[in-house]
C-alpha cells in the first residue's frame, strides 16, 4: 500500500471559543495570528495542504432570521481567506495553502492575477478552491437576484477555469530573460494577447506579471453531483468529499477516476480526500467515553445542525415538524449534501444529530486510529484524509503529536517533504 | 494578590516514546520544541523562562552511561546559551534566564555573555547562578574533584562582585536556586529571583521568610526578591478526569523510581542501596548538600522505594480543572505571602507539547481572566517582576 | 507635517539594472524589499505607504508590449497579498493599496478591506482610482472604456455601497470577548442594506464584524474636477500634484471649500503634495544629480510618447514629434495631467525638452537643505504634508529614512513617535 | 569559489549585523564571521541570527577566554540550531599555536565522543542512545585536562567547521592538521589542506580582488556593521560591482546544504 496524503479543512473564522481549551485563539483569530501557529504545526507534521473554505453571506434561512447563524458563529463572521494566505505563506516553507474564490462572483482577470501573485509570494505553494457558490443569499450580496441554475453554474465555471488557465499561460515560462547587457528584462515576444470572447466571459489579457512558479496553481474542488464530478474530473488536482462507509468512498473515487480517463486525464492526477474528525485519548476506553460525550445529542447541537443544513440548501428546516418523516425535498444549492443528509435519518431530528456526528468515524488511541485509517485507505485505494475540527492547540496537538507520528511509524504518510512546490509534493505518490 | 508565573525549561530530549511524543525525539535538538513552547507561553502571559543546565554526562549510576541515556532525566542536553540567543530574536516580552556555572566560567566571560544577552533581548536577560554539582562536571573543566561547598560559594561571591562591577547600571536579573545556608546568604545579597521546592505551605513560608531576612541583612528591600516555587499543575476537563490524570502521573512505577535515582546521583550511586530498606546513616557528599539533607529529612525510616517514587521536585500538588487549580494557587500564595510559581512539565523524557498547551490554553487564560497572573507589564524583566506588586486584587 | 511614500509602480520591479539595485533582479515578486521599506519608514515616522496599481499591460505604443516589459516599468504584481506582510513586520505605519472601482465588485472589495483592517490591526487604507487605460476595461470583458466622468459617478455609488456594508454591523453586535450567555453575535444589531442603485446592487449585510478602524482610510488622487469633488466627498487623504506654491494653496482651499459643502470639516482631509526630492551629501552634488536626470529625460522623446500612449490609450508613435500637437478632445484617460503637459510647448519634442524634475515644487540639496525647504513650503501653503514619490530601491530608502527624516525630526517638523494604535487616528488626530 | 564577510556585532540589539548577514546570505555568501569586540559575546549573536538568516554565522573568540568543553557544547548547539551550519573562529591562533592545537584536539575529541549512530531510540529496551557508543575523552595535556564526553547528541555536521587565521609556518601547520578554513592576508597563499580564504577590506577594487584570489580558495571581506550609511554603501558596492566581476567564478551551490558540504569538505 503506497502512502496516503493528509490535509486540513478549515476557514478564516472563529474557532469554537466557548469551551475549556480556548486559549488565546479567541483574541488572535481575527488578525490571522492563531491560524499562523496552527499552520506551522501542520507543516511540522508534513501535511500536504491546509484548505480555507469560504462563503459570503449571513444565513437567515433557519427560522427566517440570522439568530442561530450568528449565535454560534456558523456562517459568519468569516474573513476573506485570500488575505490570510500570504500571512500563512510567509510563516511556512513547504505546506500547500488552498484558498476559496467563487467563479460566480469574481471577474476572471482579477482572480487569475490574484492567485498568480499569491503563487509568487508563496514560492509555488498556492491552490485555488474553485466553487460556484450555492446560496442565493450570497448571490444577492453580489448584485444578482439569485444564482443561475445548478448545471448552468458549472458550464460557466468550466469556461471560467479555461479562461483563467489561459491567462496564467499568457506569459511563456522563459519570458523573464533578465538580460543585463542589452537591458532587456522581459522578452515582449513571449507575452501574448488572449482576446477571449466566450458565451459567459470575455477578457483581452495578458496578465501584467510573470507566469506563476507552478505554472498553474493547484486547483481544488468539492463537486458531489454528477455535473460537479464532471467539472472536477476535467479541472481538479485535488477533490474533497465527506467520509462515510468505505464502499461509498470507493464508489465515489472509482466514478471520478473513470470520468478523468474519459476526459483524457491520468486518474492519478487528482488526489481524492475524505473529510473526518478522529477522536483520540491516552487509552481505548477513555477514547470511547470521549466519543460518547461528543456524539451525545443536545439542544445546541440540534439547533446548529438544522441551521447548517438550512443555510446550504436554503430550505427552512425550522418550518418542518422535527419528528415526522421527510417528504420530497429539493434544492438549487448543495444537491449531494441534501441527499446524504436525508439518508442519515428518517426524521429531521434524527438526520440532524447523525449529520452533526458524521465526521466522528475513527475512535481510539493514536496507534489504533492509525491502524483503522490505514485499513480504510487500503480498501478504498486512496488518496488521503482531510482532517477537520477545532484549530485550538489541544485538538491539533492530538493530530500532529499523536496520530501523525503513529502513521509515520507505519510508513502510511510521508515523514519529509521531497519537493519545494505544492504540486510536486501532491503528485509525488 | 497577583503572582509571578515562570516556566522551568531544559534544552533536553522531551518525551520521545509516549502516545503524544510527536517527532520530538529527533527534532528537539534543532531547538524547535523549546522555541515553539516558549512563544506559546509568552502569548499566554507567562512572565519568564528559566533554562536549567548541567555540563556533564554522568556514569555514576551502575558505573556506565546506560541509565542516563535510558531515563533521559538529565541527558542528552544542549548548551543553553546559543538557544537563549535564538529566543531573544524570536520572543519580545518573556524574561530569558539562562544557567551558567560560577565555578567553571571565568568572571569576564560571564560578564560579557550576559551583557550581550541584555542588549539582544532589550533588557530581558537573567543569569541563573549555579556552583555545579558532581566531580564529573569538574573533570570536564580541568579539575579532578569538585571544590568543596564552602569554597564554591566563596568563589561565587567573588565572581558575582566582579560581574556586577563590569555591568554597572544595566545589570541582568540574577536568579538562584541554592537552598543551603550559603546559598540563602548569597541570594539575599544578589538575587532578584529565587527558585525552590520546600515541601508544603509551612516550609514555603519559612523559606521565603529566611530569604527576605537575608535580603534585609544585605541592606536590600525584601520586595526586590521574588521567590518562585516549583509546581506541576495537572489540568483536566473535569475534576474526575484530572484525578485520573494525577493518578497516572504520580503512579509509583519502576520508571519513576529510576528517574529519581538518576536525578539524585550527583556523586552517590543511589541505585546501589537496598530499595526496600531506609537510607543508611553514613552517607556523605561534597555535591548538592541540600539534596541529601532534604532527602534524609523526608525519608525518615521509610524504605527507599516508597520515598523515591513519591518525592518530586515540587512544593505542592495542584490537581483539578483550570478553575479549581487557579483557586488552589491563589490560596497558596495568600497563605505563603508570595511571590509566584515556576511551572515544570516533568522534564527530560516526560514533557510533551500537549502538557505545555494544557498550561497555555487551560490554566493561564483562567488566571488572566481573574487578574491573578499573566498580566505583567514593563519592557525589561525587572520592571515586569515589580509590576506584579501593583497589579491584581489586593490580598 | 504628515509624510507618505508613493510606490511609483506599486508591487512592481524597481531599477533592476541600475547601480545600487542590490539583487532586485532576483527578488522579483519577493515581498521582502517592501517589508524592509515598511520597517524603515516606520522608523522614520511616516504616516503611510501608498502602493499604486494598474490592471493592464499597455501595448498601444507601436502596437506591442516591448516598451512595457523590456524595462519592466509596467510589470505589476497584485498589491493586496503584500499588505498583510508589510503590516506583520510593523506596528503603526498605514498601508494603502489601490483598487479600480470601475471593475472591482463592491461586496468583494468591502469584505477584502474589512478583512485587511483586522489582519493589519487597524492600519489599512484604499486608494480609489477609476482606471484610465482602455486595456484595463478590455481585461474585464468590456469592448470600450467607460466615459471619464461617468466612471466617477459609478465610483461615487461604489463607495456608498461599501460604506453601507461596513456599517451593516452596529457597534457591540459582536461581543465574543465577554461571552454573554454564550451568544457570539446579536442578530438584532446586524442589518441588510438592500442597496439597489444605478450601477450596483447588494443585499448585505457583510458576513463579518467591523475592524479596529471601522472604515478603512480612503485615499484619492484624481486631479480632474470630477476627481476633486469625489475626493472632497469621500477621501480621508488626497494626493495632489498641482504646479508651484500658488497651485498648491489653491488646491488645498478648493478641497476645504468643497468638503464644507459636503458637510465635512476641512481637517477631515489631509492633502499631501507629490514630490520627488533629489538628495545627496551636499547641495552641489544634488544639483549635479538633478541636471543629470533632467538631461536624460529631455532627450527621451520615446519615453514621453510611450507614457502619453498609456494614459490616453492612443498610439503616439504615429504622430510627428515636430508637427502640431494632436487633438485631445476625445481623450478618455488621464485628463488633468495631459492639459498641463500640452501647455508647455508647441510640439511633442518641445514638451519632452521642457521636462523639469519638479512636479509640484523643487526639492533638491542636502538633507538639511531639503528639510528646511519643506518646512517653508508648509508654512506658505498651509497644506498637510508631502507624498514622496521614488522608486523602491535600498539606496532611496536609506536616503529618505536615514537621511531626510532625521533632519525633519531634528527641526520638529515630523512626529518623534506614534500617539495612537490605528492608522486613521494617527493620520487625522493632528 | 568560496566567499563571505567578516562583520562586527554593531548596535546592541544586533539588528544591523543581522541585516548584513541576511543580505549577503541572499546574495550567495557561504559564511559570515563575527569579529569579537570588547564587552560582546559572539556565540550569542550567532544563536540570535540562526532563526532569521539563510547563511552560516560563525562567532569569533579568543581560545584563551573560553574553556574548551564550553566551546564544544556551544558550537554543537549552534550546529543543531542552524541545521548544520555551525562553526568556530579562533581569533588568537598566532599568539600560542601549540596551545591552540591542543584546544582544537579537545574540541575534535569531544565532538566525536558520541558515535554518529549512538542515538537508537529503542522503544523495547527504552534506550534513547546506546551507552556503549559513548566514550569519555580522558584528555590530559600540557594546557588542558578534560574527561568528557559531551552530554548531548552529535550535531548535523558531526565535526563543525573550525576557522583559524594567520600565515606563519606554525599556524599553517596547525591549520593543516586541525582546521577547515584558514584566513590569510593578500599575497602568496600558503600550502594547506584547509580552505585558504584571502581577507581584504570590502572597499577593495574588483581587479585587485580578482588578482588576490587567483590561487586561493576564496575570500572574506571586512564589512563592519557600525552605521547604516556606510554599511549600505559597502553592501551596494559588493552586490553591484564586486560580485558581477567575479560572476564567472561562481558555481551554483545547493541551497540548504551543510556548511562542510558547501565548502566541499568531506563529512
Amino acid at each position: 500500500m503506497s502512502k496516503f496524503h493528509l490535509g486540513w479543512f478549515t476557514n478564516f473564522s472563529n474557532p469554537p471559543w466557548n469551551h475549556q481549551w480556548a486559549g488565546t485563539e479567541g483574541r488572535d483569530w481575527p488578525s490571522g495570528d492563531a491560524h499562523v501557529e496552527f499552520t506551522r504545526a501542520l507543516e511540522r507534521a508534513c501535511f500536504d495542504y491546509i484548505m480555507l473554505e469560504d462563503s459570503s453571506m449571513v444565513s437567515d434561512i433557519f427560522e427566517g432570521s440570522s439568530r442561530v447563524d450568528l449565535k454560534y458563529g456558523l456562517y459568519s463572521p468569516k474573513h476573506d481567506p485570500l488575505m490570510l494566505a500570504p500571512k500563512l505563506a510567509a510563516a511556512t516553507s513547504k505546506i500547500g495553502i488552498i484558498a476559496t474564490a467563487s467563479t460566480s462572483f469574481y471577474p476572471p482577470w482579477l482572480l487569475a492575477r490574484r492567485f498568480a501573485s499569491l503563487d509568487h509570494i508563496a514560492h509555488g505553494r498556492i491552490g485555488w478552491n474553485a466553487v460556484t457558490s450555492s446560496e442565493d443569499r450570497a448571490a444577492q450580496n453580489h448584485g444578482l437576484d439569485g444564482l443561475p441554475p445548478h448545471d448552468e453554474r458549472y458550464d460557466r465555471a468550466d469556461e471560467f477555469v479555461d479562461l483563467v488557465k489561459n491567462l496564467w499561460d499568457s506569459w511563456e515560462p522563459d519570458a523573464h530573460v533578465l538580460d543585463r547587457e542589452n537591458r532587456v528584462y522581459v522578452d515582449h515576444e513571449k507575452v501574448h494577447v488572449l482576446d477571449h470572447r466566450g458565451k459567459y466571459h470575455a477578457s483581452r489579457g495578458p496578465l501584467n506579471l510573470m507566469r506563476p512558479p507552478q505554472g498553474h496553481p493547484v486547483i481544488c474542488q468539492a463537486g458531489g453531483s454528477p455535473r460537479g464530478r464532471a467539472f472536477a474530473a476535467k479541472n481538479a488536482d485535488t477533490l474533497l468529499t465527506a467520509g462515510g462507509e468505505p464502499a461509498d468512498m470507493k464508489a465515489y473515487r472509482d466514478d471520478v477516476r473513470a470520468r478523468m480517463a474519459e476526459a483524457g486525464r491520468n486518474p492519478d492526477g487528482c488526489k481524492i480526500m475524505y473529510i473526518t474528525t478522529p477522536v483520540m485519548a491516552d487509552t481505548e476506553d477513555e477514547a470511547q467515553a470521549k466519543a460518547a460525550r461528543l456524539r451525545a445529542s443536545s439542544a445546541a447541537k440540534l439547533e446548529t445542525s438544522l441551521a447548517h443544513i438550512s443555510a446550504v440548501t436554503e430550505i427552512d428546516f425550522a418550518a418542518l415538524d422535527l419528528d415526522t418523516e421527510f417528504s420530497e425535498l429539493s434544492t438549487n444549492g448543495h444537491t449531494t449534501t441534501l441527499a446524504n443528509f436525508t439518508k442519515l435519518g428518517s426524521t429531521p431530528r434524527e438526520a440532524a444529530i447523525a449529520w452533526a456526528n458524521a465526521n466522528f468515524r475513527y475512535v481510539g488511541t493514536p496507534d489504533s486510529v492509525a491502524e483503522q485509517m490505514g485499513e480504510v485507505m487500503a480498501e478504498v485505494g486512496g488518496d488521503g484524509f482531510l482532517i477537520t475540527g477545532n484549530i485550538g492547540r489541544r485538538f491539533v496537538g492530538e493530530i500532529t503529536e499523536g496520530l501523525v507520528p503513529a502513521l509515520q511509524r507505519r510508513e502510511l504518510v510521508r515523514s519529509e517533504y521531497r519537493h519545494d512546490t505544492f504540486r510536486e509534493n501532491l503528485l509525488e505518490f | 494578590m497577583s503572582f509571578v508565573t515562570g516556566w522551568f525549561a531544559s534544552y533536553l530530549v522531551p518525551d520521545w516514546s509516549g502516545p503524544w511524543a510527536g517527532d520530538s525525539g529527533t527534532s528537539w535538538a534543532d531547538g524547535s520544541f523549546v522555541i515553539d513552547s516558549v512563544r506559546d507561553l509568552e502569548k499566554a502571559g507567562v512572565d519568564l523562562l528559566m533554562l536549567e543546565d548541567i555540563s556533564y554526562l554522568a556514569d555514576i549510576v551502575g558505573g556506565t552511561f546506560e541509565a542516563e541515556l535510558r531515563v533521559n532525566a538529565r541527558a542528552p542536553k544542549g548548551d543553553p546559551l546559543p538557544l537563549i540567543g535564538r529566543l531573544a530574536a524570536q520572543t519580545s516580552t518573556i524574561g530569558l534566564i539562562a544557567t551558567a556555572s560560577s565555578t567553571f566560567y571565568p568572571a569576564d566571560l560571564l560578564a560579557r555573555t550576559f551583557s550581550t544577552l541584555q542588549g539582544l533581548s532589550g533588557g530581558r536577560a537573567g543569569w541563573n547562578v549555579v556552583t555545579s554539582t558532581g566531580d564529573r562536571a569538574a573533570q570536564n573543566f580541568g579539575m579532578d574533584v569538585l571544590p568543596d561547598h564552602a569554597t564554591r560559594y566563596a568563589h561565587a561571591a567573588e565572581v558575582l562582585a566582579e560581574t556586577h562591577a563590569a555591568w554597572g547600571e544595566d545589570r541582568p536579573v540574577i536568579c538562584q536556586a541554592g537552598a543551603s545556608a550559603g546559598g540563602i546568604a548569597l541570594a539575599g545579597r544578589y538575587a532578584d529571583v529565587v527558585v525552590a521546592s520546600p515541601d508544603g505551605v509551612d516550609a514555603m513560608r519559612s523559606y521565603r521568610d529566611s530569604i527576605r531576612a537575608a535580603a534585609v541583612d544585605a541592606g536590600r528591600d525584601p520586595d526586590d526578591v521574588h521567590v518562585l516555587y516549583m509546581v506541576t499543575p495537572l489540568i483536566g476537563e473535569t475534576e474526575e478526569l484530572a484525578a485520573e490524570y494525577a493518578q497516572r502521573w504520580y503512579a509509583p512505577t519502576d520508571a519513576a523510581l529510576w528517574r529519581r535515582i538518576v536525578q539524585l546521583s550527583g556523586d552517590i550511586d543511589y541505585s546501589a542501596f537496598d530499595m526496600d530498606a531506609p537510607l543508611p546513616d553514613d552517607v556523605e557528599t561534597q555535591g548538592s548538600r541540600s539534596i541529601l539533607a532534604n532527602l534524609r529529612r523526608v525519608a525518615g525510616d521509610r524504605p527507599m522505594r516508597e520515598v523515591l517514587t513519591t518525592q518530586r521536585a515540587q512544593s505542592v500538588r495542584l490537581i483539578g480543572t483550570a478553575k479549581s487549580v487557579a483557586d488552589q494557587m491563589e490560596q497558596v500564595v495568600a497563605e505563603v505571602g508570595g511571590d509566584g510559581f515556576l511551572i515544570a512539565g516533568g522534564g527530560g523524557g516526560v514533557l510533551t507539547r500537549r502538557y505545555v498547551h494544557e498550561i497555555t490554553d487551560g490554566l493561564m487564560p483562567e488566571l488572566r481572566r481573574r487578574g491573578l497572573a499573566g498580566l505583567g507589564s514593563g519592557s525589561d524583566l525587572r520592571s515586569r517582576l515589580q509590576s506584579h506588586r501593583e497589579v491584581g486584587v489586593p490580598a | 507635517m504628515h509624510l507618505g511614500w508613493f510606490c511609483t509602480t506599486g508591487f512592481g520591479v524597481y531599477g533592476w539594472d541600475q547601480p545600487w539595485s542590490g539583487n532586485a533582479a532576483a527578488d522579483v515578486g519577493n515581498p521582502q524589499l517592501f517589508v524592509d521599506l515598511a520597517t524603515s519608514l516606520e522608523r522614520a515616522g511616516f504616516d503611510y505607504i501608498m502602493l499604486e496599481d494598474a490592471s493592464a499591460l499597455p501595448d498601444k505604443f507601436r502596437g506591442n508590449f516591448e516598451r512595457s516589459v523590456k524595462s519592466a516599468i509596467h510589470v505589476r504584481f497584485d498589491p493586496m497579498p503584500v499588505v498583510p506582510l508589510m503590516a506583520a513586520a510593523t506596528e503603526h505605519i498605514g498601508i494603502i493599496a489601490t483598487i479600480a472601482t470601475t471593475f472591482y465588485p463592491p461586496f468583494l472589495a468591502a469584505r477584502l478591506f474589512q478583512t485587511l483592517d483586522h489582519v493589519t490591526k487597524g492600519r489599512v487604507g484604499i486608494n480609489l482610482v477609476t482606471a484610465s487605460a482602455e486595456a484595463a476595461a478590455q481585461n474585464y470583458g468590456l469592448e470600450k472604456h467607460v466615459e471619464h466622468d461617468l466612471r466617477y459617478e459609478m465610483a461615487d455609488e461604489w463607495v456608498e455601497v461599501c460604506k453601507e456594508l461596513w456599517g451593516s454591523w452596529e457597534d457591540g453586535a459582536w461581543m465574543m470577548e465577554d461571552k454573554v450567555g454564550g451568544v457570539f453575535a446579536d442578530h438584532t444589531k446586524i442589518h441588510h442594506i438592500n442597496h439597489k442603485g444605478r450601477f450596483h446592487a447588494s443585499r448585505g449585510p457583510l458576513n463579518m464584524p467591523p475592524g479596529p478602524q471601522g472604515t478603512p482610510v480612503l485615499c484619492q488622487a484624481g486631479g480632474s474636477p470630477a476627481g476633486r469633488t469625489f475626493g472632497a466627498k469621500h477621501a480621508d487623504t488626497i494626493i495632489a500634484s498641482p504646479t508651484g506654491i500658488e497651485g498648491m494653496r489653491e488646491y488645498r482651499e478648493d478641497i476645504s471649500r468643497q468638503a464644507v459643502e459636503f458637510g465635512r470639516k476641512p481637517d477631515d482631509i489631509k492633502v499631501l503634495y507629490l514630490v520627488n526630492p533629489i538628495i545627496a551629501d551636499t547641495d552641489d552634488d544634488a544639483f549635479r544629480k538633478r541636471d543629470r536626470i533632467a538631461e536624460a529625460k529631455s532627450n527621451d522623446v520615446e519615453g514621453l510618447l510611450a507614457a502619453l500612449s498609456y494614459s490616453t490609450s492612443m498610439d503616439f508613435s504615429k504622430f510627428d514629434v515636430d508637427g502640431p500637437l494632436p487633438d485631445m478632445s476625445a481623450n478618455n484617460g488621464h485628463q488633468s495631467g495631459i492639459k498641463e503637459l500640452f501647455s508647455r510647448g508647441n510640439t511633442l519634442r518641445e514638451i519632452a525638452a521642457s521636462y523639469r524634475t519638479a512636479q509640484t515644487v523643487e526639492l533638491c540639496g542636502s538633507p538639511e537643505t531639503v528639510a528646511d525647504r519643506m518646512g517653508e513650503i508648509m508654512e506658505e501653503v498651509g497644506g498637510d504634508g508631502f507624498l514622496i514619490s521614488a522608486p523602491v530601491t535600498r539606496k532611496n530608502i536609506t536616503e529618505i529614512a536615514d537621511g531626510l527624516a532625521p533632519a525633519l525630526r531634528r527641526k520638529g517638523l515630523i512626529r518623534s513617535k506614534y500617539e495612537y494604535p490605528t492608522f486613521r487616528d494617527n493620520l487625522l488626530s493632528s | 569559489m568560496i566567499w563571505g564577510v567578516v562583520t562586527t556585532p554593531g548596535n546592541p540589539d544586533g539588528d544591523l549585523a543581522t541585516e548584513v548577514a541576511r543580505r549577503v546570505g541572499r546574495a550567495g555568501a557561504d559564511l559570515v564571521l563575527i569579529a569579537p569586540t570588547p564587552g560582546r559575546e559572539t556565540a550569542f549573536l550567532a544563536g540570535f541570527m540562526t532563526g532569521t538568516v539563510d547563511v552560516a554565522v560563525i562567532g569569533g573568540a579568543r581560545s584563551a577566554d573560553v574553556p574548551p568543553y564550553t566551546v564544544a557544547r556551544q558550537v554543537n548547539a549552534l550546529d543543531h540550531l542552524s541545521g548544520g551550519r555551525g562553526g568556530w573562529w579562533c581569533t588568537d591562533t598566532a599568539e600560542n599555536p601549540p596551545r591552540i592545537a591542543e584546544h582544537l584536539q579537545v574540541l575534535r575529541g569531544l565532538w566525536s565522543s558520541w558515535d554518529a549512530d549512538a542515538v537508537v531510540m529503542d522503544r523495547v529496551s527504552g534506550a534513547y542512545a546506546d551507552h556503549t557508543k559513548v566514550r569519555p575523552l580522558e584528555h590530559v595535556g600540557a594546557h588542558y585536562k578534560v574527561r568528557g564526553p559531551l552530554n548531548t547528541v552529535p550535531s548535523p555536521q558531526f565535526q563543525p567547521v573550525v576557522v583559524l587565521e594567520g600565515s606563519t609556518p606554525e599556524v599553517v601547520e596547525v591549520a593543516t592538521r586541525l582546521a577547515d578554513v584558514l584566513l590569510v592576508p593578500p599575497g602568496p597563499v600558503p600550502v594547506t589542506d584547509a580552505r585558504a580564504l584571502v581577507r581584504m577590506p570590502a572597499t577593495v577594487d574588483p581587479a585587485d580582488l580578482l588578482a588576490a584570489v587567483a590561487d586561493a580558495d576564496g575570500f572574506v571581506l571586512d564589512l563592519p556593521a557600525e552605521d547604516v550609511a556606510t554599511t549600505e554603501a559597502l553592501l551596494a558596492h559588493l552586490t553591484t560591482r564586486l560580485l558581477p566581476a567575479l560572476a564567472a567564478h561562481f558555481t551554483p551551490k545547493p541551497r540548504g546544504a551543510t556548511l562542510r558540504h558547501r565548502l566541499s569538505l568531506e563529512d
